[in-house]
């Protein structure tokens, strides 16, 4: 149940025609082992949703190799699941129908899923919100169902770009736990993008840091905590030394956002 | 005040009806005036022939624009689907529609025979296309995130169709079928026109022969009538089945 | 696809197996008293008397009756004489079997108190046809011929459809004459207008209307036929002595027909408009003669040869070919006292 | 090899329309075999008229359309845009739609003459009502939170208008256009089908009755060949103002 | 060039036919002194974006009153701004021009309009992307567009929804500091809903903590700061002191994250 991702001297340059390329990533070498959690974080616009994108099998790369299990990636692949940066959810679908939309694409759906995803969605909070429709949603409300339609599908390579960006502290913190209870349980890779880097350190056990545009990976940083994570972890010193580690590529030059 | 405009309107305009041909001189059998059209509809054996040659035409328009608007929805999603079947073959579909009905309708009586079939499908020909335009119009405006998810779930190319694309084109299937089903009335009297022994258009050309403009104005207000309550029908429908498209406004 | 498929099927099945069933292509869109005859055969049982089942279709032109023929759709038609020349002299291999309309249908009007008097006052002026392509035109252009005008300069032509809107066209001056047939006129005048005719001399022997059939079914049905134009007379006969029951008779038969004012008064302008169309109906008195249905050579002659001069046709077809009276003997061969 | 389908199919139509008819025996008066068609377009005169009636019927076509589709769209604005004016006035123009063409132009001729009046309204009549509920459906579809957007901002109606309902409905009026520029060449025809004295309708019922059916084969190809070229360039417009909609897919 | 707010007993509940209504907020009094900065917290759902909404007349009130420098809102106000919680750019004009429309809905847009927007895109580390289409960028990107689009038009009553959301940590300080230096030049009144409790408490004179739905306020906590904030006010203890008060708030019941 758990997948290993190579990325080989990556290039993804996106060209309209008439205008100059943009070149989002650039000789990017990554490997993530089997069962890993690993979180990228990066500035803003550095091209990490497009390297999600890349491994999730939904670009033509313009250079370099992805290869998950050592098959290069042609395509989307069915043990994969990406969570994407906006909710994507349909407005015709109420939201359990949201929530159940993977398994319906996989065939009948059975009571059990119905239960299971019942019951993410009361641990999201979202309790009494089933039937409701999109729309009805807080912005908030909307990021959680897409993480509980996500989580539903039980991948074996599971993608997320920034799945908490709109929650509050503590709704934040209860997600990442059950986030973590999840990835324990079943441990499938894990790729998180997230601007918090104390949530990348606590729930990851290696973090990238990449560079502005075009996106190189600058550090691989393996976070020197206990495979557990639960809430005391955050005062362990390793946790805040870590934390500020990575800090400092964010704050070394003056104003080094977006080219 | 304002939400009883619509009554202003529909008293305004008969009114106009009533008067205006008298005051403008203009002869009964030119224009009749509206109680001579209401007075056609107040003898039972003409109410009892245009019910009867209503039904007919209805039947005509429905089997056609059912046919139609099917194969418009279908053709639609395949073109929108694949560039090189689009390239291949909407020209020729194009092609098709661009012929006059008035004038291929004799040749589908000659080709289909005297029967239903022609009108039929002279009706299909002219619901087709406003539903097949509409569908590819509706599937090109996808949201591409939504479609990424698709692709990323590994949706079937069937299932990337019926639980995503249907669902998208809806409003623009609804707005090409809010036409097609007005359409699908003149398509039915144009093939009445060129052969048939019953139907609103067989009616409506007797009563030319007989200089009889009241009554061709009370078969033109009863297609008025049927094409509204079809269109409306279809506009209900919108709404129930698009809940979430309105429910948001 | 099920749903087409049906209606293939369906198609299939109404095309007449040929034995008695016998589908009757006429050249005008709807039914009139003009056509009352079909009616009355019908209803008084002379096509059952015959033993023949009739099927009439309104295909609305010449055009439409002749390429249904073709394909085997129509056993008999009812073309104009100027849309069946040029197909037999394109191919089509049909003949005329029965001669209804005896001389021509159509004529020039104009309003009473017109300065136009006779053809030649034409000059210059604006003739309303029902479109301009319909044979109507070409006897309109023919008719200036004769008068020694060039029809594509001396005069002009408006299509202005037939019913009312031609008449509001002449009404309004808008056009000086019309060009349209007699069954039109008739209903015009119903409607209490005046109008003044004129014929021009030359065209007097070209008849209209005319029964066709495919020569190869006619070979091997001659008996349909028969007893189609025998049925037909009878009809013609029976119409022409009770009008009034006649137009009743369509009423009930095409219920469709009987629109507009009041029925006594639908009733006489039904009748005036069957007067109308008997004036060539009846022409030289068949009855008399006993020649219903007969062609006279002389007038198929004029007429390829008038088709020959105006180029409808090319030269050299032959006069012969293009009409049969090998089925005339049997149309008249019944007591007319019996009807 | 599937780039070449289109090339296939023409050759594949082409080849049908010239053999199947000398195979299945049918003469050349009832379904001329291509070639005969082609005929029809080497002789000069030939050419000259259908060059010079072409160009009248384009010309009412074009008349029409421009008339028809401004109106239409205008129209759909104003009723998407108050429920009161659609209560009010949306029956009456579904009314106005539902009547027969071939029925009312004979009326047209009486009320508005013989001249290109007539042919121009048909059009306009048929253009219409694919723009009007296309550009209702469009504005209909309008995303919430961008209106609230320029709510926000206390953008006037016009502005509302101009810069986000016309953008945003510009995907549904194309494809209403789409429709509308083959409609309006079957407009044409009908109009000139009741009255006309030049036209590519009034060529076609002559050639109809002087037998001439490779001519009026040729007609209808060349309505074909203008129904493609319109549409075309309609849809090639799309593609140059619609840039966002294609550019992200 | 600023507005006080005022809100009285403000209720709203969305009512769909046939089902049970949700009660967003109920009971809510606020004040809001013209000039202040005021930040909103609270847990996902719990509101605040409806509560901007109604300030900011988009919004049909079921109870209660909302009030701008004494007069009742009935709907938009030209001297209100609003940045909404997703970007919403225009897909049919690029980069600039989706910053410019405000201008151009307010008039003829002046040379020196432009160029001070393209200012603010260069601030905002979006040199090189004026002419790009909102579909080129990214989410964070989009997001900062968003921001500049609002910032251009020096309203007197600035309403922020998560601005800064989808933001990593370095880019988001530095918009941070812009925005509080735009807001002590010209003071505008400023809400501003976040999810980040020291970026609340780092911008705001105030702070407004609500209850989950249906949302109340909870408390008003005044900042004991100095009006001028730079990245060293972090380093306070009063600063510490009132992100751990409000911070209490989120961690006090167990899971009390909506409903
Ligand atoms: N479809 C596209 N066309 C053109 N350029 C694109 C496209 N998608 C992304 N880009 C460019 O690629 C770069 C990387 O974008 P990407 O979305 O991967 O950033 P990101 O790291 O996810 O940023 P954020 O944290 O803001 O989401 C950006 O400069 C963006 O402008
Ligand atoms: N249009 C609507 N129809 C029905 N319910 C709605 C609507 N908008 C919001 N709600 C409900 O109102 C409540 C408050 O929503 P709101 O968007 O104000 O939350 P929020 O505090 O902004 O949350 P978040 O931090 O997740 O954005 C939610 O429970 C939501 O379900
Ligand atoms: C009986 C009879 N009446 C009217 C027409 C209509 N029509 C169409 S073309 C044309 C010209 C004939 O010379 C006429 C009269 C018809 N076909 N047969
Ligand atoms: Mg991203
Ligand atoms: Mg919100």
């Amino acid at each position: 149940m758990t997948s290993r991702v190579g990325i080989k001297d990556l290039e993804i340059t996106f060209t309209r025609s008439g205008e100059q390329p943009t070149t989002a990533l650039s000789g990017l070498d990554l490997d993530i082992e089997a069962g890993t959690f690993l979180s990228i974080v990066g500035p803003s616009g550095c091209g990490k949703t497009t390297l999600l994108r890349a491994v999730a099998g939904l670009l033509e790369l313009t250079g370099g190799s992805v290869t998950i299990d050592g098959d290069q990636v042609a395509g989307p692949r069915r043990e994969t699941c990406v969570m994407f940066q906006s909710p994507t959810l349909l407005p015709w679908l109420n939201v359990l129908d949201n929530c159940l939309l993977p398994k319906k694409l996989r065939g009948r759906v059975q009571p059990v899923a119905e239960e299971r995803a019942t019951e993410l969605l009361v641990r999201a909070g979202l309790k009494g919100f089933e039937k409701k429709y999109p729309y009805e949603l807080s912005g908030g409300m909307q990021q959680r169902v897409a993480l509980c339609r996500a989580l539903g599908t039980d991948p074996s390579l599971l993608l997320l770009d920034e799945p908490f960006g709109a929650l509050d502290a503590m709704t934040r913190e209860q997600m990442n736990l059950d986030l973590h209870e999840m990835w324990a349980r079943q441990s499938p890779t894990t790729v998180l993008i997230t601007h918090s880097i104390s949530e990348a350190v606590f729930l990851s056990q290696r973090v990238v840091v990449m560079s502005p545009r075009p996106g190189r990976v600058l550090e691989i940083i393996d976070v020197p905590l206990p495979d557990k994570r639960e809430a005391p972890v955050m005062a362990e010193e390793a946790f805040a030394r870590t934390c500020a580690h990575i800090r400092s590529y964010f704050t070394k030059g003056e104003r080094n956002v977006d080219g | 005040m304002r939400a009883f405009l619509p009554l202003y309107v529909l008293v305004g305009v008969l009114a106009a009806w009533q008067w205006l041909p008298e005051e403008l001189g203009v002869p009964d059998f030119i224009f009749p005036k509206f109680s001579l059209v209401v007075e056609k509809f107040t003898s039972v054996e003409t109410l009892r022939l245009l019910l009867s040659n209503s039904w007919t035409t209805l039947f005509e328009a429905f089997l056609g624009l059912v046919l139609g608007a099917a194969s418009g929805i279908l053709a639609g999603f395949l073109l929108a689907e694949s560039d090189v079947l689009r390239r291949a073959f909407y020209p020729y579909l194009i092609a098709l529609q661009s012929l006059p009905k008035v004038a291929v309708a004799p040749l589908f009586v000659i080709w289909f025979g005297f029967g239903l079939a022609p009108k039929v499908l002279i009706v299909a020909l002219l619901c087709f296309f406003p539903l097949l335009v509409n569908t590819m119009s509706g599937v090109m405006g996808v949201d591409a995130n939504r479609l990424d998810l698709f692709r990323s779930l590994c949706a079937s190319r069937l299932q990337v169709w019926r639980r995503l694309l249907l669902p998208t084109s809806l409003p623009s299937i609804f707005a090409g079928l809010e036409v097609a089903v007005v359409f699908s009335l003149l398509g039915a009297i144009v093939g009445e026109f060129v052969s048939a022994d019953s139907g609103l258009g067989v009616v409506l050309q007797q009563q030319q022969n007989n200089y009889d403009t009241a009554g061709v104005f009370a078969v033109l207000l009863i297609l008025c009538a049927l094409g509204v309550a079809l269109n409306q029908s279809v506009a209900w429908l919108r709404r129930r089945v698009l809940f979430w498209q309105t429910a948001n406004k | 696809g099920v749903l087409a498929a049906g209606l293939l099927a369906a198609v299939a099945s109404c095309s007449g197996d040929g034995t008695d069933k016998i589908t009757f292509g006429i050249s005008v869109p709807t039914m009139s008293p003009g056509w009352i005859a079909l009616a009355v055969a019908e209803k008084q049982g002379y096509f059952k008397a015959e033993g023949i089942e009739v099927l009439p279709q309104f295909l609305g032109s010449s055009g439409n009756v002749l390429q249904s023929m073709t394909v085997g759709r129509t056993e008999i038609g009812t073309p104009t004489p100027e849309a069946l020349l040029p197909a037999i002299d394109k191919g089509q291999d049909v003949q005329m079997v029965y001669q209804w309309t005896r001389g021509p249908v159509q004529s020039f009007a104009v309003l009473p108190d017109s300065e136009i008097r006779e053809v030649d006052d034409l000059r210059g002026k604006t003739i309303g046809v029902p479109d301009l392509s319909s044979g109507v035109k070409q006897l309109a252009d023919a008719s200036v011929s004769q008068a020694g005008m060039d029809p594509e300069k001396d005069v002009r032509y408006l299509s202005v459809d037939v019913g009312v809107a031609a008449w509001d066209a002449l009404n309004r001056h808008r056009v000086d004459a019309l060009m349209i047939w007699d069954t039109e006129y008739a209903a015009m005048e119903n409607t209490g207008a005046e109008l003044r005719y004129m014929r021009a001399d030359g065209i007097d022997d070209l008849f209209s209307t005319t029964f066709a059939a495919n020569r190869e079914w006619s070979e091997e049905h001659p008996g349909d036929i028969e007893a189609f134009g025998r049925a037909w007379t009878k009809a013609t006969i029976w119409a022409s002595e009770n009008p009034e029951e006649a137009v009743k008779v369509m009423w009930e038969l095409y219920p469709e027909t009987k629109t507009g004012r009041d029925e006594e008064d639908l009733l006489e302008d039904h009748v005036n408009i069957l007067k109308a169309r008997e004036e060539s109906v009846l022409l030289g008195d068949p009855e008399v003669s006993g020649t219903w249905g007969e062609y006279d050579p002389d007038a198929v002659r004029k007429w390829v040869d008038f088709a020959t001069e105006t180029e409808l046709i090319s030269p050299g077809l032959d006069v012969d070919e293009v009409y049969t009276n090998r089925f005339a003997a049997a149309y008249n061969a019944f007591d007319p006292d019996s009807l």
